[in-house]
């Protein structure tokens, strides 16, 4: 196990450093590539001033350096081993305990760890609670479609699921703003935002106060979360809906689920005692694989809703060609995804006996 | 972490609470205290002028402390840190917070002192000192004196600090000394026909809570929420806003000095990129304004929810900007087809400056003659703006060697290349997006062939520098009284320059130079009535127009008033409040 | 019969499938005594399944549908009980295990579990500790070692016999009476097959309980059945007691079916170089053979005749071995020498090479010019790894091949092309072994195209129609896609596509195994008259050693990767001298009638 | 022995069959059809000049003149495909015929065809083309960049708002037809999807296939860039693609091929693994046949139905795709696509349900036109779940 998850996270290397380039290539070869001149939004500066910042930034970035020395000496400040560099971009000697430098983001002017460690976890709040709820429904209806196979039930969601899938995100996403959230009809979520002002001075769990009832800091949360959960949920449903049905119909007539039978089990208990855990091997495998999509429709779904995610400084950082911030969203984002994918063969390894690392 | 965020707030509170006790103390020790009696208690003799209409306001019937002033910004702010900061949101954030000398009157257009009691300026116009009030304070309790001042400037003057652009307009300024602890002087290198707003303009910054940051400037120019000052609001802790937030929230300063105490308890902004959700959540009654686009503003002015809930705007502040196509004149060290002064006329004049006002305005804008609104003294009210004429347009580019030789509908110049052009615009823009695709019609019209170019806002930055575009759509914002320098002077159309067009004229040099360094208005403006005199004629830009502003404001906010310099919406001091019996949030 | 346990009339089972119905089972009837078993046989897709299948009434409920019948267990009709109540019938009554034990058991639950949960189901007063012990009684007594540790064991940790043992502890849990089993033994190997089957019996005598066995081998049937009933095509055309029926068929079809056992087939002009040393004569050998009478001076001339005979015997490892090496000289097409073909095995971080699966191991082999080898031994044993190894389709890891004393071993693919004529290969899956996407006439044309072989199209659709006349196939079936035809057909094609180069040697990897042993007997006729013909060379991969017997002149037993016996077939099969030989060899049931 | 149903179809005809047994994917081709033709004919659909008019005896066809490359390439185009289908050729064949014909028809084009450069839509309303005999006009009398300025259009008005011209569904904010363009709009969703698509297949292709066939090195590279383009989200890539290097339709299609090509080569490795091992390969390689037959005649063709799934699923993702990048502001700029419409809206304070609901509407009918075929095509290569009811084996 031990050497299966190193030879893993070993690999995991040269695909990290693949994103890395890929972007950092993307970002050099794009009209103007990097320079420092993108950095200075100042549009009221005198000439020599604007050259003053310019060479700060060349110097404290080595703008300057042809792009492949520009991108080495990044990638000794991310990396946790290498040369350690002092203030003015010189290189020091060679260190194993140097830490990690993401650098700094050009346009907020922050390091770029900062910035990360405040959206990363509002993204991934958003994805943990999207995953299970797509999970739970596209099982329930896979499961209820299987075992109705053909009836109407499995033609009407197998149809409404690929009808959900085909609806854009944005489309959905200002049609719920526009009917949830309205005074104009329901206003019954939120606008904006994943808690509200108020919120921040409530106590954790909702209570009885003598002013009536208070709804606290977790139930505020999950009261603006929903429609950007649904928002971001619905398209998964079809895809693992289908492969539910599909899982759980083939394992219906495996032969294992005969032998069961055979043994005196009522339908029920082979479903659930029998084909349901073999099922489900499917449907981990996948779930990994959801993580990058679930990121992606974190891009849409934090833009309609105001959320202050990865993905909205993801779009931030690439149009304001922030490289340092692009790159690490790029290479963290590719990080949490192997992760996701180590994890989930891990889980893997548990719901499967047959399956085992060495 | 919120708990703990929580509790170091306490903390703070606590502490500070402690200090104002010991200082009460002292205070009713010295007898004191008697001066210092609540501001909205006093007569209006004894208010400051620059109080005065705050104070007239907290005299209305309906007047009430109390409620919040909720708005929303559309982009996310990077830092509120002062310098630091670039954007309009933060200084926006920042006015409420930070001081000056000097403010000017909303009535008048007079400058009149705010934490200065008075001035007086030197007969060459060269040294101004303040004499300052002696009972301000910054919110942490700290008094405000003329060492405050002196070391604002110096602050901003510290090549380590990240504030290059404050740092190039004081540049002017020779020296600031502080005469005693409530007088500074400032002594300018030149005469500067905009000394005083200069000088009077400086944010004041605690040199108590600054200082420290000398030592570190990195720190201080990766900040972000580091902002403290005299103003009528403060930030709940000074040091340790973060973006993530999601907000932005300035509680009342209960230390104020000033004459008048601002009306909300608490000023919040909420961050809402999305346009529509935006619109939702003012319907909602959640934000306090919505200002909105001229097809909005006309759609929504017939919506009965919004004007049940809402008083709606529309003004001409005079410091509104213009915007403009301006016309590259040399590429690539070799002059374009636009250095040509008659194919700027003719492009000016195939230009429907008011179909255009007509058609994406909705008439909610004026068209534009120079850099200088109507209003301004620096105008020459004789100047007309060009009246579109295509036989004219067509002519001049007959003129200029403009022919349809091969017969497919576009000019040829004399070698045969055809008359196309780009013209970049900033994609974000709607309205600037149906205009251009309205003058794409109309300059087809004559023949000419424009293609649409939208650009993201760092490359069309980087086309600037470059000056690597043919013609360009932009807006430059402008002041009470506008300096040509910048713009239009052959000096700056050096590489990075803001003449990107690489328009030069000596003569308006030389015009530019004269008036800047005439301090008497009354020769200066003359000088730049016949600077605005050629620029009309050369037509380096195509002037479009002004934009009203158009805003819907929540019924909730009284004493909204039109002033010279716009609505009174947010103006310091306060002037605005919520009745007590529309108020919708408690302390 | 009176004391039937089971008695099925006129069982009818209709199946919808498509848009039609499959009458599957068609107006049946047959008993089972208490303690006996009764034996169904019959081709592929003759009902045998479905029969079963609706004895306990597994069939899916929208398909299946019984127009007539009943199925009296100790009287009661199970074809009126309702959904409870069948299912204390199942497991508790009558239980059934299936034909995969690969798949059979449910790969995320122990073994132990699974057992359990059979009891519990039928005894739900039993206590876990209770049920856990009975479980590993029941491991116990399907002699799996270890039963109490193998508890927790799943079934990916048991081989395939111990696999098809836990399905018969499951199936015996709840000591039924009645256990069907359908082709239990189909799967596994020969050996383990003697195993379960014995098993079986034993399991028989001692729980007196009657059994359903479903197979379509006769030997096996000889070996288990107390009554046979043979099916075809839905209809049980011939019931009886298994002797009667095995020694004189009735009915037409039944009497077919026997004749095409390899062992019942003519061997075409080969009867007399069968010296077959049966083992009636070895007690007679043997006592000839005891030293008392070795220095007898009183010996019948045919007593010497024989002992020398037997002398040849015991010399005939050595003898054969010159035999190969004198007829190397004269005409071996096939040289392998110390071939080895290791798979490495990659572990740790980096995949190092830790290991290696010797799947051939030093093997050493001539296959003489005309010749058919046969090569047999367990499953997984190396086979078909060597096979491939002589095509070059698998790297060798040491060693030399020669065809024709030309060296294949270390040719590039381009140096290879112009020997691959010479050698082709035929597959098991009449399934896999065509593509389906292409006429059967591009699948025998493209090769001879690429080896210069007909001078156009028309000349070499005329040879490949040829080549499948000869293998009696219709011409037109040219222009047909291979999903036209069934399993013996492809089979055919197959062959003929491995012929359309005119090879001299063909590899035959268990071409006949996935085959019905009537066209099983067709295939192998064709195969012998076509080696015949073009004087082909043959290595036959196989583990049926009745078709050893029929068809190869020598044969070869390979075990874990090295060839442990090889020489003259009769010799081979008559008097193994390698343990593993005479081990496999008297697992082979035999249709001794 | 019950003898094998023998039917004298091959193996795509029978998954054809199959495919088109379903109601939905009828619905679905019916749908991609009216696009085709929409696309194909659009300038006679939707157009501000008469299709045919006669003014002092002459009779004339503006619409013709006005043609551009594009319009008449794309229909012939059309024609040539037409013509290929009628011919009696395999498939290979036809589709190479196919693509020969249109790119000899795109150099003819080019060469021959040219429009007038600069159009001015609103004199086809002035006398020139009103005062005539009679004239013919297109059933959508608007161009789709036709901005009405001379009726005084002011952009946003709903259905059948407007006295004197009629919009079915509306104008935007510009002021032009929401209909016609619509209709022009076909075009980029169809050749967004299909052009996209076809380049993410073909990279896929060639990645996967070298990764299944030679496994090993290739296949471990390989699979690192399958992993970096799969583990950066696409849309971020695309972010990235179009922020950096403009966009222009051509280029937002090969961003979209280029950026999504890792699931298909997914997608064909594991295929070829499992097809190497198939026995009917390892005789075509003892049967001595070149390599690119062997991967070309003997694998590809096995292993390309389920690919095709994966494809008609591509196309709908590569459609919203495009629809989220104009949402993202990064849209193609002046051609009229619904992805841009439906950003319109959406960025629209005031919800304008027109410009919503029938751009929207046509995404959501065409993803869902190509789920429903991709789902039909997977049943009825899927035999598991077709043919379950029946057999057991
Ligand atoms: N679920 C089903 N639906 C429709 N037809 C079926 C089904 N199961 C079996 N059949 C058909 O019923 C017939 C009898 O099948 P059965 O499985 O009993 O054959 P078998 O004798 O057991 O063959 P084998 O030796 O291959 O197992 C075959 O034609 C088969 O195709
Ligand atoms: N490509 C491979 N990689 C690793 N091991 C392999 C490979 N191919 C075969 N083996 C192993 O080599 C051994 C011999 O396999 P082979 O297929 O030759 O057996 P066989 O005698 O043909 O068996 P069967 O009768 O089941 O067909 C087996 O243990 C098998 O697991
Ligand atoms: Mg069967
Ligand atoms: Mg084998």
């Amino acid at each position: 196990m031990l050497t299966y998850l190193l030879r893993r996270l070993l690999l995991m290397i040269p695909t990290l450093l693949g994103i890395t380039i890929l972007v950092f290539s993307v970002m050099a070869m794009s009209p103007g590539g990097i320079s420092a001149q993108t950095l200075i939004g100042g549009m009221d500066m005198k000439p020599q001033e604007k050259q003053a910042l310019l060479d700060y930034y060349n110097k404290r970035y080595g703008l300057d350096q042809p792009a492949p020395v520009q991108y080495l000496r990044w990638l000794n400040n991310v990396s946790p081993i290498g040369f350690v560099t002092d203030a003015q971009g010189q290189r020091g000697e060679f260190s194993f305990s140097k830490g990690m430098d993401l650098g700094t983001s050009f346009q907020y002017g922050r390091p770029v760890s900062d910035i990360l460690a405040e959206r990363i976890p509002i993204t991934l709040l958003l994805n943990l609670v999207t995953l299970p709820f797509t999970y739970i429904i596209a099982i329930m209806v896979g499961m209820k479609a299987a075992t109705q196979r053909g009836g109407a039930f499995d033609i009407g969601a197998g149809m409404s699921m690929l009808a959900l899938w085909s609806i854009p995100t944005m489309l959905a996403g200002v049609l719920l703003l526009g009917f949830f959230a309205n005074i104009q009809h329901f206003q019954w979520f939120p606008t904006a935002g994943i808690s509200s002002r108020e919120a921040q001075d409530m106590s954790f769990l909702p209570h009885w106060d003598q002013g009536g009832f208070v709804r606290g800091f977790l139930l505020d949360r999950a009261w603006h979360l929903v429609l950007p959960v649904f928002c971001l949920s619905y398209g998964g449903f079809a895809a693992l809906t289908k492969l539910t049905r599909t899982s759980i119909l083939e394992n219906l007539h495996a032969d294992y689920a005969r032998t069961a039978r055979a043994k005196g089990l009522a339908e029920n208990d082979v479903l659930w005692k029998h084909v349901f855990r073999n099922s489900l091997l499917p449907l981990i495998t996948v779930s990994a694989g959801l993580l990058p999509s679930l990121l992606a429709g974190s891009l849409i779904v934090e833009n309609i809703f105001s959320i202050n995610g990865m993905g909205q400084l993801a779009v931030e950082a690439v149009k304001g060609r922030d490289r340092e911030l692009v790159l690490s969203i790029t290479w963290i984002s590719g990080f949490l995804t192997l992760i996701g994918y180590l994890i989930a063969d891990f889980c893997y390894t548990l719901a499967d006996p047959r399956v085992s690392y060495d | 972490d919120r708990q703990w965020l929580k509790l170091s707030e306490m903390q703070a509170a606590l502490s500070e609470q402690a200090k104002d006790m010991r200082e009460l103390r002292g205070a009713i020790a010295s007898g004191a205290l008697a001066a210092n009696a609540p501001a909205n208690l006093t007569t209006s003799g004894e208010v400051a002028q620059a109080f005065q209409r705050a104070h007239a306001a907290s005299r209305q019937p309906d007047y009430a402390q109390g409620d919040w002033s909720v708005e929303a910004f559309g982009t996310n702010l990077k830092t509120i840190t002062p310098l630091v900061s670039s954007d309009a949101y933060a200084s926006n954030v920042q006015s409420y917070v930070l001081e000056s000398l000097i403010t000017r009157n909303p009535d008048t257009l007079e400058w009149e002192g705010l934490v200065a009691k008075d001035w007086s300026i030197s007969a060459d116009g060269l040294v101004i000192s303040f004499r300052m009030r002696e009972d301000v304070s910054f919110s942490d309790g700290q008094p405000l004196t003329a060492d405050d001042v002196v070391f604002s400037f110096d602050f901003i003057m510290t090549d380590a600090i990240q504030a290059p652009r404050e740092r190039a307009y004081l540049e002017k300024i020779k020296s600031v000394k502080a005469n005693g602890k409530f007088e500074v002087v400032f002594t300018f290198k030149e005469p500067y026909f905009e000394a005083l707003s200069l000088a009077g303009g400086i944010g004041i910054l605690p040199k108590h809570f600054y200082e420290p940051y000398l030592k570190e400037p990195q720190k201080f120019n990766e900040s972000k929420g580091l902002l403290l000052g005299s103003g009528p609001y403060r930030l709940n802790d000074p040091k340790n806003w973060t973006p993530d937030k999601g907000n932005i929230e300035l509680v009342r300063n209960e230390r104020y000095w000033g004459d008048v105490q601002p009306s909300y308890h608490r000023i919040l902004w909420k961050i809402i990129q999305n346009d529509s959700a935006r619109l939702t959540t003012f319907r909602n009654g959640d934000i306090d304004s919505y200002s909105a686009r001229p097809v909005e503003y006309q759609e929504l002015k017939k919506d009965p929810q919004i004007q049940a809930k809402s008083q709606n705007f529309e003004y001409m502040p005079p410091v509104v900007g213009y915007s403009y196509i301006g016309w590259n004149q040399e590429r690539g060290g070799k002059p374009t087809r636009f250095a040509d002064k008659r194919v700027r006329q003719a492009m000016t004049y195939l230009t429907d400056v008011s179909r255009v006002i007509k058609d994406v305005m909705l008439d909610y804008a004026e068209p534009a003659v120079s850099p200088f609104s109507k209003a301004s003294k620096q105008h020459d009210a004789a100047l007309q703006p060009y009246q579109t004429d295509l036989d004219k347009a067509k002519a001049l580019l007959k003129e200029a060697g403009y022919q349809d030789k091969n017969g497919d509908g576009v000019l040829e110049d004399k070698a045969g290349a055809p008359f196309e052009f780009k013209l970049t615009y900033f994609q974000a823009n709607e309205d600037t997006k149906r205009m251009v695709l309205l003058l794409k019609d109309l300059y087809a019209r004559a023949g000419v062939k424009l293609t649409p170019t939208p650009q993201e806002w760092p490359v069309m930055l980087e086309n600037l520098d470059k000056k690597d575009f043919d013609a360009i759509t932009l807006g430059w914002t402008s002041g009470i009284e506008t300096d040509l320098y910048q713009i239009f002077h052959s000096s700056q159309a050096v590489s990075k320059g803001d003449n990107y067009v690489s328009y030069k004229n000596s003569a308006l040099d030389k015009l530019i130079d004269d008036a800047r360094r005439t301090v008497d208005e009354s020769k200066r403006m003359p000088l730049w009535q016949q600077a605005e005199r050629i620029l009309y004629e050369d037509q380096p830009y195509t002037f479009l127009m002004r934009r009203k502003s158009l805003l819907f404001v929540d019924k909730r906010i009284h004493n909204l008033q039109m002033t010279k310099l716009g609505l009174n919406f947010g103006s310091l001091p306060l002037e605005t409040y919520v009745p007590l019996a529309q108020q919708k949030y408690t302390q | 019969m009176s004391s039937a346990l089971l008695e099925v009339r006129n069982l009818r089972t209709y199946l919808r499938s498509g848009g039609g119905e499959v009458q599957a089972v068609d107006d049946i009837s047959f008993s089972i005594p208490k303690g006996q078993t009764f034996c169904l046989v019959g081709e592929s897709g003759s009902g045998k399944s479905v029969s079963a299948l609706s004895v306990i009434r597994l069939l899916p409920d929208g398909v299946a549908s019984h127009p007539s019948g009943e199925i009296l267990l100790n009287g009661q009709d199970l074809l009126t009980l309702d959904d409870p109540g069948i299912r204390a019938v199942r497991g508790l009554k009558i239980a059934m295990i299936f034909q995969e034990p690969m798949t059979s058991l449910n790969p995320v639950m122990s073994i132990g579990e699974q057992i359990s949960e059979a009891l519990q189901l039928h005894h739900p007063d039993m206590d876990d500790a209770e049920a856990s012990e009975r479980t590993i009684k029941a491991l116990e007594q399907v002699q799996i070692p270890n039963a109490a540790s193998r508890f927790r064991d799943y079934p990916h940790q048991l081989s395939g016999g111990q696999r098809q043992r836990v399905m018969i502890a499951m199936a015996l849990a709840c000591e039924p009476q009645l256990l069907i089993a359908d082709e239990p033994t189909t799967a596994l190997d020969v050996t383990v097959q003697a195993e379960i089957l014995r098993l079986m019996r034993k399991l028989q005598d001692d729980t007196a309980m009657s059994m359903l066995f479903i197979t379509h081998d006769f030997c096996v049937v000889a070996q288990m059945a107390d009554w046979v009933g043979v099916m075809q095509q839905g209809k049980l055309v011939e019931v009886g007691a298994c002797q009667t029926v095995l020694r004189t068929p009735q009915h037409p079809y039944t009497q077919q079916l026997l004749a095409a056992v390899p062992e019942n087939l003519a061997k075409p002009g080969r009867a007399a170089f069968a010296v077959n040393p049966a083992v009636a004569g070895t007690t007679e050998l043997a006592d000839l053979a005891s030293p008392a009478l070795a220095d007898d001076e009183h010996l019948s001339d045919s007593d010497k005749k024989l002992l020398s005979v037997l002398d040849r015997v015991g010399l005939r490892r050595q003898a054969s071995q010159n035999a190969a090496q004198g007829e190397a000289e004269v005409d071996n097409l096939i040289q392998i020498r110390d071939l080895k073909v290791w798979f490495p095995i990659k572990k740790g971080v980096f995949r190092q090479t830790v290991d290696y699966v010797k799947a051939v191991d030093e093997v050493s082999l001539d296959i003489p010019r005309g010749e058919i080898v046969a090569l047999v031994g367990e499953s997984g044993c190396g086979k078909t790894t060597l096979g491939r190894a002589v095509l070059q389709l698998e790297l060798p890891t040491a060693g030399s091949i020669r065809i024709d004393g030309q060296e294949l071993t270390g040719l590039s693919a381009r140096e290879l092309r112009p020997l691959r004529r010479k050698m082709q290969i035929a597959f098991q899956d009449p399934q896999s072994s065509l593509n389906p996407r292409l006429l059967v006439e591009t699948t025998l044309t493209e090769p001879m195209k690429v080896h210069g072989i007909g001078a156009n199209h028309e000349q070499r659709i005329e040879l490949a129609g040829q080549l499948l006349e000869d293998m009696q196939l219709s011409r037109e079936s040219l222009w047909r896609y291979p999903h036209e035809f069934s399993g013996g057909q492809r089979q055919r094609i197959g062959l003929a596509r491995a012929l359309a180069l005119n090879p001299e040697f063909v590899v035959c990897d268990e071409i006949t195994s996935a085959l019905d042993v009537s066209v099983q007997a067709e295939i192998l006729q064709l195969l012998l008259d076509i080696r015949r013909r073009r004087n082909l060379t043959l290595l036959f991969i196989t583990h049926n050693i009745g078709v050893v017997e029929y068809l190869s002149d020598r044969t070869v037993v390979m075990y874990k990767g090295k060839i442990v016996e090889q020489g003259v077939t009769s010799l081979v099969c008559g008097s193994p001298q390698d343990v593993y030989t005479q081990r496999l060899l008297s697992a082979v049931p035999r249709l001794v009638v | 022995m019950t003898k094998p149903v023998i039917s004298r179809e091959s193996f795509s005809a029978r998954i054809w069959r199959k495919t088109l047994a379903g109601v939905g994917v009828k619905f679905g081709l019916g749908w991609v059809a009216l696009l085709v033709f929409c696309a194909v004919f659009a300038p006679f659909l939707a157009n501000s000049m008469p299709l045919l008019m006669s003014k002092n005896g002459v009779i004339s066809a503006p619409v013709l003149e006005y043609l551009s490359v594009e319009d008449t390439w794309i229909l012939a185009s059309f024609l040539i495909a037409l013509a290929v289908y009628r011919l009696n050729i395999d498939g290979g064949k036809q589709i190479l015929l196919f693509l020969l014909g249109s790119a000899l028809a795109a150099l003819l084009v080019n060469s021959f065809v040219k429009p007038p450069v600069l159009v001015i839509y609103d004199d086809f309303r002035s006398a020139a083309y009103t005062q005539v005999d009679w004239k013919l006009m297109p059933p959508i009398p608007y161009a789709p960049v036709d901005y009405l300025r001379d009726l005084g259009s002011k952009g946003l008005e709903a259905p059948f708002a407007t006295e004197g011209h009629t919009h079915l569904m509306g104008t935007e904010e510009n002021g032009a037809d929401v209909l016609s363009r619509m209709i022009h709009a076909c075009r980029i969703s169809l050749s967004i999807g299909l052009i996209a698509s076809g380049i993410a297949l073909a990279i896929g292709i060639v990645i996967g296939g070298l990764m299944g066939y030679f496994s090993g090195v290739v296949d471990m590279l390989g699979m690192r860039l399958v992993e970096i383009f799969e583990d950066i989200p696409t849309l971020f890539l695309l972010l990235t693609f179009v922020a950096f290097f403009g966009r222009s339709l051509y280029m937002m299609m090969v961003i979209i091929g280029v950026t999504g090509w890792s699931g298909y080569a997914r997608y064909v490795r594991q295929e070829f693994l499992k097809l190497r091992k198939q026995d009917y390969v390892q005789a075509a390689v003892a049967s001595g046949l070149p390599l690119s037959s062997i991967l070309f005649r003997h694998m590809l063709p096995n292993g390309v139905a389920p690919l095709l799934v994966a494809v008609s699923f591509g196309v709908a993702g590569a459609i919203l795709s495009e629809a989220t990048l104009s949402f993202l502001g990064l849209g193609v700029v002046d051609a009229p696509s619904w992805g841009a419409m439906l950003d319109q809206a959406v960025k629209s304070s005031t919800f304008n349900w027109w410009m919503a609901v029938f751009p929207g509407g046509s995404i959501f009918m065409t993803v869902f036109a190509y789920n429903l075929i991709g789902e039909a095509f997977r049943d009825a290569i899927d035999p598991r779940l077709s043919d379950k009811a029946g057999g057991k084996a």
